[in-house]
């Protein structure tokens, strides 16, 4: 903790804020001043150019008839329940590197995890684009090579689907409405995350051996291992990367802008309410009603995050 | 020469600054010095020039709100202007147009019941009635738009309460006879109309309705032809009115006036996509006519 | 099972291994697709799609080509992404101090101030933003970039740092302070010294950050000249025909310097991360 | 937290790396800042203009034409901006709004009334005077509108009634042969010129691939593609129907969609309609030999196909064409979608003739922003780009069709020349709007699938057609009623303008009172139609 300070000292401290001076001036002009101009600007009706008009609480009752809108938060639902399941190949991962009992492997497998991270996040994100390309994609060949495409065409039939996947037509991932959303679920199969198993080991490496060696003698096995000893003393980690997860999804929408353009892709399927806020922005030109859905995001966003400090909590 | 057969010639509806378009410096004549001026009556400040150059390029809200800033509740056109643009400034509510109503009215009395001032005012009051307010006050709409022609006003924008009229009978009723008997009743109405204009889409409008309700074809061809004698400015209004004599006169059997018509088009727009399909009808036409 | 103290030998980690290096060759497959596409032609491509062309006949021309396109908004990155992360881990460092060294008056409220900041949704703040740099004249220059990156940063960089120098003996300052040492001599001999490996975790991270970083620069670059790699490379994928060799070559360029340093700095990289510097 | 000396050299190298390579990256640019903040003094100009079109060749045109103007003007530098259609609209906006576009703007994606007046300058005043640039040319004493193929109808705003920008090219649809292949299969390189030919061309296509085992696509197609090729079926069975349906079928440019709505509402026709049964059997016919799933295929997608040899057909635009020449390793060859004759087979009998292309329209539409600081010199430069010599380099260098007229060509574009002999033929069912060609597209499996049969998609649009029908006829009806309204305000300005001795205002007014009858009647036409159908 930083020290306590008498008010006399303080004063002949002053010199000190200075060293806040800088950090705090880009705080105020590039973070505070924007947020405060956005709750301003939410009540006008603004092009962004010159002329606004004021129009009260309009934008905001218009969101509550935006069903596009309300529709995008079902879908960032969606996304967001997956990318919690997503989370559990990482955990498998660090588990499993962490049993090693070679050092030497455990952290070559650690570079070896963290070499993704350093390749542009669009590069990966172009790739995966290209796998899902209907003619050349690596995705439809693994489905036609596996036989997983006769298997949905069979689905298809049964259930009456209206013709999602049919023989001798490549699956249009990023093309039929219903298959966006799943599509956007596969991405970036096996879903191992580098910064969530790096400190999902790290977590794991306060465990001592001689827990193990108890945990032996009981006779307990792998999964009971994971059970009763590793996964309690992940559950911090796990929690942070839930909560970072679920506001990074909240707020993200550049996946969505670049695979399926401004619209969400063919009927919408693809909206997010982040993309949904550019989109009336840049697109329709209506700058104030997208502060207001901008802070309704906002909203939603504390929201979660209070919820999950006030009944996620979990000690350490 | 490329994609152009041959060159056309110059169009005189295309060229506003063609001389030999007499037509054009008819209207010219009349816009700028028409019966009463409404310059005259009460002349345009200087600075609501602007807002009103505004709302001539759409850009409605700006002008509102420059009317509003040079607020004068003594100047008419000020006023004017702000029930105008209050008709279109974004978001379009029910408060703008009841206030935009509200100034109209006063507007049409004040300073007096047969200024140009009110007639405008009157005429725009009749368009809030029948395209704005719901449900539309058809009845009163078509009362003020009939004293309005009544006036003779000799402004072709104001002339257009005929047309209007022919348009809200057009489809009143559910029988073509009751609507045909309605607009038989209109047809004195072109004895008011004084300029090209308004005569043209006057006579425009009754043929085309007569024709929605099935009426007498020819009828209608001598509405429509009365409208051609005038003229069009736009290209599109030209084929479509041309074509469309041509086409139901061909139906009735007047085939000179089928020819003549389809021919006009050929030998006027020799290059437009449809040239080659109506030169194969007017075959057929002629050849049938051998028989 | 029943036999501990055998339970880590390496007949049993075997099973591991081939689980993790399963899934890391899918995790890697992706990359692996791009490296050996890069060196085809659509033709060859298209007949052999999975495995590599014979080095005899990769075609380096794709990297020739990627080369002309990329370097300037590689440079263009660099200088972006370097300034940014410069500025943000110094403003950082002299913010953490304030917040670690005393409990100032109202620091209490500062901090508060900006910790809030960390649940406010970047995409809120798009619109006033783009608007603010339009009246700083800043929009369609790179300065804006670096800013934008420098004020990004400052939250999570002062969060860690706080948090480290706090950590930091108070006699080692107080024997500064005796010394008649100012603040920034304080600072700058006792601070940066030992903060090496979290501040290197940090810059790694920014630059990351800054490097990745494209709806920025898309909205607010309009000049060629100044593109970033991210606008780059949304360019390159709008093309109407598409070289898929050139467009991995074109990735694989826009990749290497980080490889480069990242194969310089894994072991920073991988102890920062693991030490859960970033758990927030 | 133990670092090894060996770690901490590595970390150093590192950044060393970083520090070189930014050094490397930033000092040419700080140098470059110093040495042009210099001779900013001297006038260079710099003028940029922004378009999508990055089709093959279309860039270096561009560049070209811009190196000319430099000729001319050595002060003044010309830049282009070619910016990815998937990004332009939401680029261009926030250029506009950020008072930061180019000097000249590329206009048709993301444009509205008001935007284009707010932000745009109209070209009416130039548009009666002669091009400067086509001095000593034939076309010396021309008014600028004269100059274009369309008469510049195509940038004439109906609503503002201005002009807006120049055109420069114009686009008709073509279909392109692999001409290699179509040797192999045909034994000739003769392209089929009508559907009955190309149905022959099919049927050896299905021969050729079953004997050689080659895994072929007749036509490589794609949901940008195919949507026109189907239109143009259903166009060819349809004329005689639907000029016996509404009585502006013939005058309109487009089909009528009130009227055609009116006559579906009062039964007067539907789907089992013979010609429609017709064209639905034609587009079968057409459609199973196009590429599995093309409603969902991206353009570079089927391009890709194309271009692989992969097919031996693609239906496509002018525009392609440079993109497809540049990259094709075989020669190409380009034909007109063929449309079947009048008695040339049975199964569709309603056949006119050839369909002729469709509108004659100039496109590529270049104008200057109000925010240019530079706009005279801008101006300029537009004109400079549609003048006859450099529309007709330009031209030539991209492979496109020049919108200027009497430009000379090059023998490769001859091809993509306008067919005006031919019919315009009848209506797509997609005529009314977003719906009804919706409706159409989701459908047309039905039609064409293996498992899909002519009585399946027709009982299936009969069931469907309705209600799409109806709300694109009521989005029609609100959008005309918007126009009529804003029309009264303008109206009223334009007059009182002119009042007040503005020529160009009482001119103006002169078109609107024929526009504002013509919308308000197909505004009460509408409401009428949607009355009918409800």
């Amino acid at each position: 903790m930083s020290a306590p300070i008498s008010p006399k000292k303080a004063l002949a401290e002053w010199k000190l804020y200075l060293f806040l001076v800088p950090s705090l001036i880009l705080i105020l002009l590039f973070s505070y001043y924007p947020a405060i101009s956005a709750i301003y600007h939410s009540f006008f009706r603004w092009n962004g150019g010159e002329s606004k008009e004021f129009i009260g609480f309009q934008n905001y009752a218009q969101i509550f008839n935006d069903k596009i809108f309300l529709q995008s938060f079902l879908t960032i639902g969606i996304l967001i329940v997956a990318n919690l399941l997503k989370l559990i190949p990482s955990i498998i991962m660090a588990v499993f590197i962490h049993r090693l009992s070679s050092t030497k492997f455990q952290y070559w497998y650690r570079v070896l995890l963290v070499l993704p991270m350093v390749v542009p996040g669009l590069v990966t994100l172009f790739i995966w684009k290209f796998f899902f390309n209907p003619n050349l994609g690596a995705l439809n060949y693994f489905m036609e090579f596996s036989g997983l495409k006769t298997l949905l065409v069979h689905l298809d039939q049964f259930f009456g689907w209206g013709g999602i996947f049919l023989n001798d037509f490549p699956i249009s991932w990023l093309g039929e409405p219903q298959l966006i959303v799943p599509s956007l679920i596969i991405w970036g199969f096996p879903w191992i995350g580098a910064v969530g198993v790096l400190m999902f080991i790290a977590g794991l490496q306060s465990i001592g051996t001689e827990i193990y060696e108890a945990a032996d003698l009981d006779g307990i096995g792998p999964i009971g291992k994971f059970i009763y000893i590793e996964f309690p003393l992940i559950i911090t980690q796990i929690r942070v990367i839930v909560v970072l997860m679920m506001i990074g999804t909240l707020q993200s929408f550049g996946m969505q802008f670049l695979l399926l353009g401004e619209n969400g892709g063919p009927g919408g399927a693809g909206m997010v309410p982040g993309l949904w806020m550019f989109n009336r922005a840049f697109i329709a030109g209506e700058f104030g009603y997208a502060c207001a859905l901008g802070l309704c995001l906002f909203v939603v966003i504390l929201g979660l995050t209070f919820i999950n400090n006030k009944f996620l909590r979990v000690e350490k | 020469m490329i994609l152009r057969k041959q060159s056309a010639p110059l169009l005189p509806w295309l060229s506003s600054a063609c001389p030999c378009n007499v037509f054009a410096s008819f209207l010219l004549v009349f816009a700028l010095f028409p019966a009463s001026s409404l310059h005259s009556e009460s002349p345009l400040s200087e600075k609501n020039q602007t807002p009103w150059r505004n709302a001539s390029v759409f850009l409605f809200n700006d002008a509102y709100a420059g009317f509003v800033k040079n607020a004068d509740s003594a100047d008419p056109m000020n006023r004017l202007g702000q029930a105008a643009t209050l008709l279109n400034t974004q978001p379009r509510t029910s408060q703008n147009i009841a206030a935009a109503q509200e100034i109209l009215l006063d507007l049409s009395q004040n300073p007096s019941p047969h200024s140009t001032l009110s007639k405008l005012s009157r005429f725009l009051l009749a368009r809030i009635e029948e395209n704005y307010l719901t449900p539309p006050q058809l009845g009163e709409a078509k009362s003020r738009y009939l004293e309005i022609v009544k006036d003779k006003t000799g402004i072709p924008l104001l002339e257009l309460s005929a047309s209007r009229l022919v348009a809200l009978t057009t489809f009143a009723k559910d029988k073509p006879s009751e609507n045909l008997a309605a607009l038989a009743a209109l047809e004195p109405l072109a004895g008011f109309l004084t300029t090209p204009e308004g005569t043209r889409e006057f006579h425009l409008a009754m043929g085309l309705a007569i024709l929605e309700n099935e009426g007498d074809p020819n009828l209608v061809l001598s509405h429509l032809i009365k409208a051609d004698k005038i003229g069009f400015r736009r290209k599109e209004n030209v084929i479509h009115n041309w074509l469309v004599i041509a086409r139901l006169s061909e139906k009735i059997g007047n085939k000179n006036l089928a020819t003549e018509y389809y021919q006009r088009f050929i030998n006027n727009f020799p290059n437009d996509p449809k040239t080659f399909g109506i030169q194969h009808r007017l075959t057929n036409l002629t050849k049938n006519g051998a028989n | 099972m029943n036999t501990p103290a055998i339970a880590k030998k390496p007949n049993k980690d075997f099973w591991k291994h081939g689980a993790i290096l399963a899934l890391l060759a899918l995790e890697l497959f992706p990359f692996y697709m791009m490296l050996q596409i890069s060196f085809k032609d659509n033709k060859s491509f298209v007949q052999n799609t999975w495995l590599p062309s014979l080095p005899t006949e990769w075609l380096w021309k794709n990297y020739w080509d990627a080369m002309q396109l990329l370097l300037p908004y590689i440079s263009n990155s660099m200088v972006v992404s370097v300034s940014a992360t410069l500025g943000t881990l110094f403003f950082a460092l002299l913010g953490a101090y304030f917040f670690a060294r005393y409990k100032m008056p109202l620091s209490g409220a500062l901090w508060s101030g900006y910790l809030i900041l960390m649940l406010l949704p970047g995409v809120a703040n798009i619109v006033p933003l783009f608007a603010l740099l339009k009246s700083m004249n800043l929009l369609n220059t790179l300065l804006a970039l670096i800013i934008l990156g420098a004020a990004g940063g400052q939250v999570f960089c002062i969060y860690v740092l706080r948090n480290f120098i706090e950590e930091i003996p108070k006699d080692l300052f107080e024997a500064a302070e005796m010394d008649g040492a100012s603040h920034f001599n304080q600072l700058w001999n006792i601070v940066v010294p030992m903060s090496g490996p979290i501040l290197g975790t940090l810059a790694i991270l920014q630059f990351l950050g800054n490097w990745n970083e494209f709806l920025m620069p898309l909205i607010l670059l309009r000049d060629p000249q100044l593109f970033t790699i991210g606008v780059g490379l949304i360019y390159l994928d709008g093309e109407y025909v598409k070289d898929w060799g050139n467009i991995m070559a074109a990735f694989t360029v826009a990749s290497i310097p980080l490889v480069v340093i990242f194969l310089f700095t894994m072991r920073l990289f991988v102890q920062g991360l693991s030490s859960g510097a970033v758990k927030g | 937290m133990e670092q090894t000396n060996n770690s901490r050299i590595w970390n150093l190298i590192g950044l060393g790396l970083v520090i070189i390579f930014f050094l490397v990256a930033a000092i040419p640019m700080v140098w470059k800042s110093f040495t042009q903040s210099l001779p900013t003094d001297s006038k260079e100009i710099t003028i940029r203009f922004a378009h999508w079109q990055l089709e093959g060749g279309v860039r270096r045109a561009f560049d070209l034409a811009a190196a000319e103007y430099t000729k001319l003007h050595p002060n003044i530098r010309v830049e282009q901006l070619a910016i990815p259609d998937k990004i332009y609209v939401n680029w261009l906006i926030t250029q506009l709004i950020g008072g930061t576009a180019p000097d000249i703007v590329q206009m048709g994606k993301g444009m509205s009334d008001e935007r284009t007046t707010r932000y745009f300058l109209p070209t009416s005043a130039l548009s009666t005077k002669p091009n400067p640039y086509n001095k000593g040319t034939t076309l010396e004493n021309t008014p600028l509108r004269e100059t274009f193929i369309d008469d510049m109808e195509s940038v004439f705003s109906t609503t503002l009634l201005d002009h807006y920008g120049v055109p420069l090219s114009a686009f008709t649809l073509r279909m392109y042969y692999n001409l290699d292949l179509l040797q192999e299969i045909t034994g000739s390189t003769e392209l089929p010129a009508t559907y009955g030919q190309f149905a022959t061309l099919l049927k050896q296509t299905t021969e050729f691939s079953q004997k050689t085992k080659k895994r072929l696509y007749h036509i490589a197609a794609s949901g940008d593609n195919a949507p026109s090729l189907i239109d143009k079926v259903f166009r060819s069975q349809t004329g005689k129907l639907g000029d016996g349906l509404a009585y502006d079928f013939l005058p309109s440019t487009r089909p009528p969609a009130a009227h055609l709505g009116m006559a579906f509402a009062n039964g007067e026709w539907d789907f089992n309609e013979p010609s429609m049964r017709a064209a639905v059997t034609l587009l079968r016919h057409l459609g199973s030999h196009l590429q599995p799933g093309f409603m969902q295929v991206s353009r570079d997608d089927a391009m890709f196909n194309f271009i692989q040899g992969n097919a031996l057909m693609m239906p496509g635009g002018s525009w392609d064409y440079s993109s497809i020449s540049a990259q094709a390793d075989f020669p190409v060859g380009v034909g007109m979608i063929p449309t079947p004759l009048p008695d040339e087979d049975s199964r569709w009998p309603f056949s006119e003739g050839i369909i002729s292309d469709e509108s004659t329209n100039a496109s590529v539409v270049m104008a200057v922003t109000k925010e240019s600081r530079h706009s005279e010199i801008a101006q300029d430069f537009l004109l400079f780009l549609c003048s006859l010599a450099t529309n007709e380099m330009w031209a030539q260098e991209s492979g496109w069709l020049p919108a200027v007229r009497s430009a000379k060509i090059g023998s490769e574009s001859q091809s993509f020349m306008p067919n005006l002999n031919g019919f315009t033929g009848g209506f797509s069912p997609g005529f009314s709007g977003a719906d009804t060609k919706r409706v159409v597209q989701t459908s047309i499996g039905l039609a064409v699938n293996p498992n899909g049969s002519v009585d399946k998609f027709t009982n299936h649009l009969n069931s469907e057609f309705r209600n799409a029908l109806a709300s694109d006829l009521e989005r029609n009806a609100i959008a005309a009623k918007i126009n009529s309204q804003r029309a009264d305000t303008v109206s009223l300005a334009l007059y009182v303008l002119s009042q007040n001795g503005d020529a160009s205002a009482a001119d103006k007014l002169a078109i609107q009172l024929e526009g504002m009858s013509a919308t308000d009647r197909g505004y009460q036409l509408g409401l009428q139609a949607i009355k009918l159908l409800k």
